[in-house]
């Protein structure tokens, strides 16, 4: 066996040890953005595609190699970006934001918080107090 | 100094790419994460730009930029309810480079390839177009180019396998004397073909469980190519990807109590055979007005929503979030309950909910919020409906018997919204519209939504 | 830099990650069998010894070879043994065993067991009632 | 064929240790794991004898012998108390490995060395002998063969260094001309001496995170070697085994509220600054006869039992174990809460409870039981002192300030078994000692431990 193969072999059987232990502790919460992110990461292959397109090896191999730089490019530059767009979109629970209907009240906005996170404690609140 | 440079940027990539992960771990962590998948992606790049090898810039750069331009543009205008069109489009891109590279290299060494060369080389041909062509028909039927039923005929499965059969024969007889080049082309050919029979019976709602095994497939096509190429970065990130796809496939399984062999080998056949679309006689049900049900959930101190595929279909999100702030305001505790496999792909509903606002610590999983039903005054069931399924637990006949269920049947109240009678992905009745504590509130997810949000504020400000 | 050099970098750093990811989640139950066990794996040390030891090259070579080999045994059937043996001594929870003072008695093994698992819920239990 | 069978052999290994690692994190799989890291252990050796470079097996097979019978009467009759002590000594083993393989390869290959194989060696060679004399040492102290009080005098962190300087600096000289034969048995005895001189300022009491940190360096050490002899599966083993040490030299620190950098570096310094055995003025403490106490158990229903060092310094896990069946018979729920860094090594409780057959699911690790002792109605420490310090709490001025630990203050009624008023390790002094709840049990772990069963069986039978 070539050392080349056998240093692959590590590598993948090595990698794939990683891959499976932080990959299982991904919360579902994120299995979306996971999802795009390795695809992204699959997005290396790049590299590969690099080097066959720019070596001058012939028409045929500049011609492969063009595709797939480009299909790669898609990849590396679409998966980063979208994870990137999914991930700003997690929150953890906070002051309603801007976006909220009734944001520009804040007596409101802080009312819908609290009640929200602190459970049925004043849910019973009774209606007619509401700020509105 | 390249000999040095030129290595030391790969391991470095291959680390940051393991750090990233890492990352998605957790909340606080994600975004850094990304950030050094990023910086890692950048220096494998900029570490091949700057070998020897490279001479000719004029068609990288094109390809670049044009990769790059076609690449932001999706990203940015794909709505949150595409993304499983979106992940499926590019797991075909990237088997597409890994099948593409593997014909440029194949032409280029043919005659000097070592069997293990040539036997990586054969594999990464051999699924970079088979994921190739299969992802992109997952593709269409997700985007509903393609019709998204299960196009089955007899004799089918035999086929298939032997379409299979004679690619991989082409693959062995390849390895064992690379100078063969007729057979190349038969190989790619073959496995391109193959992708497209091998999805072809399977249904629109599937696609899922098939989008993840492909993704395996094209990660191990990608770690092939680290080999063929002799490159560990590839060989690394290619573990990475494929153990991913491999995970998230087994969590659907488990999370659809289907086995794992089952969808490996399953899906050669009819995997959707969930039965004609249960032609039931015409049962009683109690349905409501958007009016009713805002009265009902005037008093209400603790709903649960959750949510389903409709609402993806609906893009009702945001009406749904907004509902949720005006139920939390006259005071009751709102939660959202995602089952695993809500939705069409894992974390589908996260994300959404995620993009309208709603902050992750509201969302709880299954397991985390199945006890909390029974205190809930209302369940509020928006476009889902196999997931909550109370035959899955009760009926050995049915075709989701064992799934891992939301209990939404515990709670006081079950409201359902949906457009009709329809059964869901699985094809099957649901009992729970027939008990005598569910409200069918018919219709559009988006549009029942925003009447809910209007009887609500109304009654608020009567 | 030479292929092998940079194939062992990337064996290490896998390596590393895997060890860090799998260790971290032993628990601290086992923390103790963890250090005799990483410490017969890395007996593995054992290989480079016996290739210096056998290999004929020369006295002091077969000399330190030697003493290595020795060195490297002794951690590996040390370590798997005394692991073994800790890992045995491990038990869940279950009717008393044999070697409890009273377990010639069956009713009261059964009983000793039931009030230490189900906590206060037969806590009152009247002494007068006691087996012995 | 060897060409393929040997080199498969060390990939299966490197598989093997990992899911052998992979067992020990769940009790159920723990054996199993350990039964997948042997067999991977018993391929690499094979795979090693059938290489062609060995040619005598003499000496192979008496050192094997001997290695096997010193190991296997080790392991069997040591006792679970000395755990510790062994760990160095295995320590010891394995660096002395390293530093012998490095010793005869730089022999062997001196004038064919590259620079970074010389770099490795030179690091195996460092660090192994650093580590042999270093664990050694450890072992010494923790068996009592040398004084386990730190040796410290005045300008030993400039010697230290100076050394380690000296030691650094011929390292670098032979990487840079690997051919300077002569400086080779300077770096060896160098290194042998820093290992002693780093040891000897360190507290008998302190020896287990220098173990793990040593721990750590002998698997770096192995990793080095696998460079030299270009055998990946050590460096898998030796990466393996440096970051179990490291990540355990870690946990260790945050139970003790010191700073990694503290243990990293502080090492060179008089870390067991606990000050003077704290020269108290004679305060009075409620202590208890063992019948007085066993009065107070017998009407007890809730007891959790908090061992620590003095447990295993007695060997009294038998006699509690007992102890624990007798409150047990009588109605109570007895619940063992072990502090992360109870005892002198990490697990060390465990292994002990284990020994004496307490069940493990009656053992909870300190986040899990701290919310618990408020419903206890006794809380019984045996042997354990600065675990359940509240000064940890409440005394910014205390040297294990910040230290989390045991709430035993906050169960009904707290009950102590030391032999007398000595502080523990940390050396300051427990206020908990004083106070109106706590009644000690003077005596030796066992003896007190024996007495109380006695009295408690008494009752009973009376
Ligand atoms: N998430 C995954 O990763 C994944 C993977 C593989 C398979 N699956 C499968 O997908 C299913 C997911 O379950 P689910 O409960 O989320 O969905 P579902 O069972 O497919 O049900 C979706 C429901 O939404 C309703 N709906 C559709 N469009 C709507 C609209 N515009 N407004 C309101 N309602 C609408 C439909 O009823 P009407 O037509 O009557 O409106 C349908 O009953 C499971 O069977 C699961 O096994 C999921
Ligand atoms: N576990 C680890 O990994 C680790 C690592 C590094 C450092 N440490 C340190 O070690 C300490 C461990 O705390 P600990 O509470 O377990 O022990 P400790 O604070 O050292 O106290 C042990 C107590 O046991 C008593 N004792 C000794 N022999 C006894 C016997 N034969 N019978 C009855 N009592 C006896 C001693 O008091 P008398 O002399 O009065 O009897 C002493 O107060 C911590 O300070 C920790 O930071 C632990």
């Amino acid at each position: 066996m070539s050392a080349s193969v056998e240093a692959g072999l590590y590598v993948l059987l090595l990698a794939s040890f990683v891959g499976f232990e932080v990959i299982r502790r991904v919360p579902p919460l994120f299995h979306t953005p996971l999802m795009s992110l390795t695809n992204a990461i699959a997005g290396i292959s790049l590299v590969g595609s690099l080097v066959i397109a720019g070596s001058d090896r012939g028409a045929l191999s500049t011609a492969l190699g063009t595709i797939a730089v480009t299909a790669s490019t898609i990849n590396v530059v679409g998966g980063f970006l979208i994870t990137d767009r999914m991930l700003k979109m997690f929150r953890p629970r906070q002051p309603a934001t801007a976006r909220g209907p009734a944001a520009t009240d804040p007596a409101t906005t802080g009312t819908a918080t609290r009640s929200a996170s602190a459970g049925s404690a004043d849910a019973g609140r009774p209606r007619s107090e509401d700020p509105r | 100094m390249n000999d040095y440079v030129v290595p030391l940027c790969y391991l470095a990539a291959s680390g940051l790419f393991i750090v990233g992960l890492k990352g998605i771990t957790q909340p606080r962590t994600a975004r850094r994460g990304l950030q050094a998948a990023e910086a890692g992606m950048l220096l494998a790049i900029v570490g091949t730009l700057i070998q020897k090898q490279v001479v000719t810039y004029t068609w990288l750069i094109l390809a670049l930029v044009i990769g790059s331009a076609i690449g932001t543009a999706m990203s940015l205008y794909i709505p949150m309810t595409a993304m499983p069109q979106r992940v499926a489009l590019s797991h075909a891109f990237g088997a597409l480079a890994a099948g593409l590279v593997g014909t440029a290299e194949y032409y280029n060494r043919e005659p000097h390839l070592s069997t293990f060369t040539a036997g990586a080389l054969v594999l990464e041909v051999l699924l970079g177009f088979l994921t190739f062509t299969g992802s992109l028909m997952a593709f269409g039927k997700l985007q509903e180019i393609l019709p998204g039923r299960p196009q089955v005929y007899r004799g089918q499965n035999a086929v298939n396998l032997a379409l299979l059969g004679v690619a991989v024969a082409a693959g062995v007889l390849l390895v064992l004397d690379p100078s063969r080049t007729l057979l190349f082309p038969v190989l790619a050919v073959l496995a391109a073909v193959f992708g497209v029979l091998l999805v072809i019976p399977i249904g629109g709602a599937d696609m899922p469980t098939v989008i993840s095994l492909l993704n395996s497939y094209a990660g191990l096509s990608g770690a092939a190519m680290g080999f063929v190429l002799d490159n560990k970065a590839l060989i690394v990130a290619g573990a990475l990807d494929g153990s991913s796809g491999l995970l998230l496939s087994i969590i659907m399984c488990r999370a659809m109590n289907r086995s794992f062999t089952n969808v490996l080998f399953g899906a050669f056949g009819q995997v959707t055979a969930g039965g004609p679309p249960a032609a039931s006689e015409e049962r009683p049900v109690r349905s409501a007005t958007p009016e009713e049900a805002a009265m009902l959930m005037e008093t209400a101190r603790k709903v649960i929503i959750v949510p389903g595929y409709g609402l993806a279909v609906a893009q009702a999100q945001h009406k749904i979030r907004e509902l949720a702030t005006v139920l939390a305001r006259n005071g009751a505790e709102v939660t959202f309950a995602i089952h695993p496999v809500a939705g069409r792909m894992p974390g589908h509903m996260n994300v959404l909910l995620a993009e309208a606002d709603v902050p992750y610590d509201q969302i709880k999983d299954m397991d985390e919020i199945n006890g909390e039903f029974t205190q809930a005054d209302i369940a509020l069931v928006v476009g889902a409906n196999d997931v909550t399924n109370p035959a899955a637990r009760t009926d050995p006949a049915s075709p989701i018997y064992g799934m891992p269920i939301l209990n939404v049947d515990s709670a006081r109240t079950v409201m359902v919204v949906k457009r009709g009678m329809n059964p869901g992905f699985a094809g099957v009745e649901n009992e729970l519209y027939f008990q005598d504590k569910t409200l069918m509130l018919f219709g559009d997810a988006k549009a029942v939504a925003d009447g809910l949000v209007r009887e609500l504020e109304a009654s608020v400000r009567a």
